[in-house]
């Protein structure tokens, strides 16, 4: 009755009933503009506070524990304080790219959100090529980084840029081939096949061991690709400063700081998607009582839950690993994450064609 | 140390890291020649927090000019008033009551430990992990409250006085050193698992920022800069004072010759630290904690040198007495500013992350360095 | 061939151990995660009340007043002498005695600059009269430095009889 | 005009319009960067016509791998930052003529086209894409595949032995 998908059904058809479909079309579309909007904000104020927390309990500390019930309010009176904040940019700098590249990192986390389902027939735009999509528009991030070192005209964002640049286009490639390993096993690019394929069991668990291996090797890539520590090279604080960001103070450092939180939600929302089967409840094979019990949690909930959970898992990382330096970060990709993801993806694919997964 | 001017060419990228930078630790002012990311020369400027104390000491009496060296490298503050002290007791030719030596030599081993946690903490947050910075101050908190309670500070405690310590050790104090080392033997593997064993860090640390002994030696190094290269410097064994020479520890040499082998010396320093601690804790003798000197303290005409093994390696105190109740000329002679300059000779040829992992490992106190 | 299973045994052998330094990382910050009794955070302006102070512990020098407010300083600037920073000034007057009409020496005022003041407890350690020690404040921040001037003994205090 | 139509004209305004300060910017980064708007309009182009697979290779292909290999490449030159000097006026002049004639060339060619329409249902499949891709029999594309990416291949071990010579000057 609640779910999601009931109430987009609802309102879809209210409109259809009481307009003409174009106009009927073009609320919807500000509907979900303004959800899109509003998501990445609320995402925004929630990763913040629960990395802080996270941090806080891992380094024995309390944390945010004054603004609000337990210091929950804390990042939203953070976002105030940069909202009001002056946005400086240096007199040097490329005044015009200077401002757009924050933009530019939001718009592309804000496009990123299209394909991705939030609950059971509760998707802004399921498309056929889904996962493809995601990894191509994701790969424009890497300009805006580009475009903010460079306008800075600061030497150690410069050095960040370039740093960030080499990592996240060596990344990509593992990362696109730990998806392509749940691709081949099930068939198809869209999303919602590859939920729909994850009935009778999550990837990660019918796959062998290989699938458990695509998705370290998966983890491992998004987390260099958001340039999250251990591989905060772009941003290094301790070498660099601030790296990409150094000049960017305000609301417009707010934007690049929400870019990141948001993209590690898209990254981890896709891992949950691919390995753990999205909003799929947990079902084991045909034990039908079993799966009739788990359905009765909403399928909203076990998206959150398992995306959250992703992203705990990256923030545990962040708070535990020193940083790699660059030599050894690209070292890693490509001697090791690369060959062994090839090698990788060919005992997967044996696996499709055989039929060995459960 | 310094290049000759010129060797940059077209396409050196010029960095100033510093004197705002959190990677220096303070005021230092790095100028990194980089070609990509690889350095090709570092060039550090001093002079950001000098505040001439050599100077300032010519006009302090013997009595007063001791509490200023606590503001050099103020993590070893007890050792500096400690070679300081020394030396005014060698002027005046006075015997420092056992249980005074005792004292001296459990605070400054304490001190030690703390300085050792906050480098270790501070280390790991140069590589990019910020947890280890709160565990180590988890430890080193424990060692402040503890100097508070005896010396009546946390960091310029200004204990030490020329023949013995300023007061006497506080009640509780042996009980709290002992709970105090419960903890840390709870608490020390806890560092291996965190920061020693992990793979990040040794790649990081292990074949980067080589110095070979003979180069140790020609820069002056001293300290667990100079251990980690394998040679032995050690003043507590070299040139034993107070009771030193009665005490069974080790000195701790590695010969790896890189940031690992100095950084697995101050670990393995940490722990003869508190086997020193464990050693006196319960053999404290009875008796005076200050020997009886004049209200107003005049050293003989003469030059009078001491040295101490602070958390850095050799601290030295050349006081050059007229008679008068100052001294004529004081030179200290700091064991952070011979390490920084072996500074170059560390990374060139590394990268950026190297640059600041060494710099770690010299465990560089910029006050000490400028003074 | 040889050689080549012994790097493939390498390079596996590398995995497997990085995996399990990083997993035992891991491991010690998960426990501090779950484990909330380990917070060490005190809460600082909240916890004022229960805040003790160790008794040697060097926050601002103060001059000792009894009950019936005398002190023991006898204005012999020992503690001006020893204080390396001209933190002390005592200034002086001459007190008529009541009783035998002698002219004696007394405090005036005893100023105590806390702006410049590094506790380094020499001016307590010179007092031959133990007149003055340190204090356990540590909250000094003002608005005025003019404001961290202090006049040490209190309006009307005297010395105590006896001592000289 | 539906709304269709006009959405076509937006993009394709964007599209030339970056292009235009793509050639006319004097500062070479800021070219760099409205060529790659540019060829995310195209892009854009490519999801309007409902051929959502070529769009996403258009922009993994160009705008995450060769406007970043330019990008890198400007990064390396010594003037990135600099404003370039004016071209003189004989240059602007051949230039607007090589333009004026592409465009009259082009123009000429879509024209004499007549553009048939298919009646033929519009099939963009993954799956067929695919399979066309791989298929030896008539009308497959196994060869020209296999072809570029030996080509492909080629070129990457070119750029890794130039990449390897180590200058003479260094030590």
């Amino acid at each position: 009755m609640w779910s999601l998908s009931n109430i987009a059904a609802n309102i879809d058809q209210w409109l259809n009933a009481n307009m003409s479909p174009t106009w009927a079309l073009i609320v919807e579309m500000v509907i979900a503009g303004v959800a899109v909007i509003g998501l990445f904000a609320a995402l925004g104020l929630v990763l913040v506070i629960m990395e802080r927390k996270v941090s806080a309990w891992i380094q024995i500390r309390l944390g945010p524990n004054r603004v609000g019930p337990k210091g929950m309010l804390q990042s939203l009176a953070d976002t105030l304080k940069l909202l009001v904040k002056e946005g400086m940019t240096p007199g040097g700098a490329d005044k015009l790219l200077f401002n757009v590249a924050p933009f530019v990192a939001m718009i592309v986390a804000m496009l990123l959100l299209a394909p991705i389902a939030f609950a059971k027939d509760f998707q802004l735009w399921d498309l056929n090529i889904g996962v493809l999509y995601i990894s191509a528009v994701s790969s424009i991030s890497v300009i805006s980084i580009l475009m903010a070192g460079w306008a800075s005209n600061n030497k150690y964002s410069l050095l960040g840029a370039m740093r960030s640049g080499a990592q996240i286009v060596s990344y990509e490639l593992s990362a696109g081939l730990a998806v392509l390993a749940i691709v081949v096993l099930t068939g198809s690019l869209r999303i919602s096949d590859i939920i729909q394929a994850q009935e009778n069991g999550w990837w990660l668990f019918k796959g062998h061991i290989p699938v458990i291996i695509a998705f370290i090797i998966f983890i491992i890539a998004v987390t260099a690709e958001t340039n999250r520590a251990p591989f905060d090279l772009a941003e290094a604080e301790s070498e660099l400063t601030a790296g990409f960001h150094t000049e960017y103070s305000g609301m417009k450092f707010a934007l690049f700081f929400l870019a990141e939180y948001v993209n590690v939600f898209i990254v981890c929302a896709i891992g949950a998607t691919l390995f753990l089967g999205g909003w799929m409840p947990f079902h084991i094979g045909n034990w039908h009582a079993f799966n009739g019990v788990m359905d009765w949690i909403p399928s909203s909930v076990w998206f959150f839950g398992k995306t959250f959970f992703l992203i705990f898992v990256i923030m545990w990382f962040r708070w535990t690993f020193p940083r790699l330096r660059i030599d050894q970060l690209l070292n890693l990709e490509w001697k090791y994450l690369l060959p062994i993801s090839m090698f990788n993806l060919l005992l997967v694919t044996l696996i499709a064609i055989m039929g060995w997964h459960f | 140390m310094f290049e000759e001017v010129g060797t940059t060419t077209e396409g050196d990228l010029i960095i100033n890291m510093g004197p705002q930078h959190p990677a220096t630790h303070g005021v230092l002012h790095l100028v990194v020649t980089l070609n990509g990311e690889t350095i090709k020369n570092v060039e550090p400027h001093l002079g950001y927090i000098h505040r001439s104390i050599e100077k300032m000491c010519e006009s302090l009496t013997y009595r007063q000019f001791i509490y200023v060296t606590s503001r050099m490298d103020y993590l070893s503050a007890h050792i500096n008033n400690h070679a300081c002290a020394m030396c005014v007791e060698k002027g005046l030719q006075l015997e420092v009551p056992p249980r005074a030596q005792v004292i001296r030599v459990l605070m400054d081993e304490l001190t030690r430990l703390a300085s050792h946690e906050l480098w270790w903490g501070a280390m790991a947050m140069d590589l990019g992990a910020f947890t280890p910075f709160f565990h180590a101050f988890r430890e080193r908190e424990v060692i402040n409250d503890i100097m508070e309670e005896t010396c009546g500070a946390r960091l310029t405690m200004n204990y030490m006085v020329p023949g013995g310590v300023m007061h006497d050790l506080h009640p509780n104090f042996q009980q709290r050193v002992k709970d105090f080392l419960q903890l840390y033997k709870r608490k020390i593997h806890e560092y291996d698992e965190l920061v020693t064993g992990n793979i990040i860090f040794q790649n990081r640390m292990k074949g980067v920022g080589i110095i070979s002994p003979e180069d140790v030696i020609s820069y002056g190094c001293t300290g667990p800069v100079a251990r980690g290269s394998g040679v032995s410097s050690d003043v507590r064994k070299l040139y034993p004072y107070e009771i030193y020479d009665k005490l069974e520890f080790d000195e701790v040499l590695e010969d790896g010759c890189d940031s690992f082998a100095r950084y697995m010396v101050r670990i393995r320093e940490m722990q003869q630290s508190v086997r020193i601690i464990e050693q006196l804790i319960d053999n404290i003798p009875d008796g005076e904690f200050q020997a009886k000197t004049k209200a107003v303290l005049k050293l003989p005409k003469g030059e009078f040198y001491s040295k101490a093994e602070t958390a850095r390696g050799e601290l030295g105190v050349y006081i050059v007495s007229e008679g008068g109740t100052t001294p004529y000329r004081i030179k200290f002679r700091s064991p952070g500013f011979s390490n920084l300059s072996a500074l170059n000779h560390l990374v060139k040829g590394g990268k950026i992350g190297d640059l600041i992992a060494a710099m770690g490992t010299l465990d560089l106190v910029i006050p000490d360095i400028d003074r | 061939m040889e050689d080549e299973a012994m790097f493939l045994k390498q390079y596996i052998q590398d995995i497997w151990g990085a995996i399990k330094s990083l997993a035992t990382g891991m491991k010690r910050t998960g426990y501090y995660f779950t484990h909330h009794k380990e917070i060490i955070t005190q809460q600082y302006p909240d916890n004022r009340d229960t805040l003790v102070l160790p008794e040697r512990f060097k926050g601002e020098v103060v001059m000792i007043h009894d009950e019936n407010n005398e002190h023991a300083c006898t204005g012999c600037t020992a503690c001006e002498l020893a204080c390396p920073n001209a933190t002390i000034k005592i200034i002086t007057k001459f007190d008529v005695d009541a009783e035998t009409g002698k002219k004696k020496k007394a405090i005036d005022t005893f100023v105590y600059h806390l702006e410049l003041c590094t506790m380094c407890n020499l001016c307590v350690e010179a007092c031959p009269t133990d007149a003055i020690k340190m204090a356990q404040t540590f909250e000094h921040s003002v608005f005025d430095r003019s404001q961290l001037t202090k006049k040490l003994n209190k309006p009307g205090s005297k010395i105590r009889a006896g001592i000289e | 005009m539906t709304a269709s139509q006009i959405i076509f004209y937006l993009i394709s305004a964007f599209i030339l319009s970056m292009g235009v300060l793509s050639v006319t910017s004097r500062k070479i980064f800021r070219s760099a960067i409205w060529l790659l708007f540019s060829l995310i309009g195209i892009a854009a182009l490519y999801f309007w016509m409902d051929v959502q697979f070529i769009a996403a290779v258009q922009i993994v292909v160009y705008v995450g791998g060769i406007v970043v290999l330019i990008i890198f490449s400007i990064f390396l030159t010594q003037q990135s930052g600099k404003e370039m000097p004016k071209a003189p006026l004989l240059r602007t002049i051949a230039g607007a003529l090589a333009v004026l004639f592409g465009f009259a060339f082009t123009f000429l060619l879509i024209d004499q086209y007549g553009f048939p329409a298919i009646d033929q249902p519009f099939d963009n499949d993954v799956a067929r894409i695919g399979n066309a891709m791989l298929n030896t029999e008539q009308g497959g594309y196994a060869l020209p595949f296999e072809v570029v990416s030996i080509l492909l291949l080629a070129a990457m071990v070119g750029c890794i032995v130039i990449a390897l010579k180590t200058k003479p000057e260094e030590k």
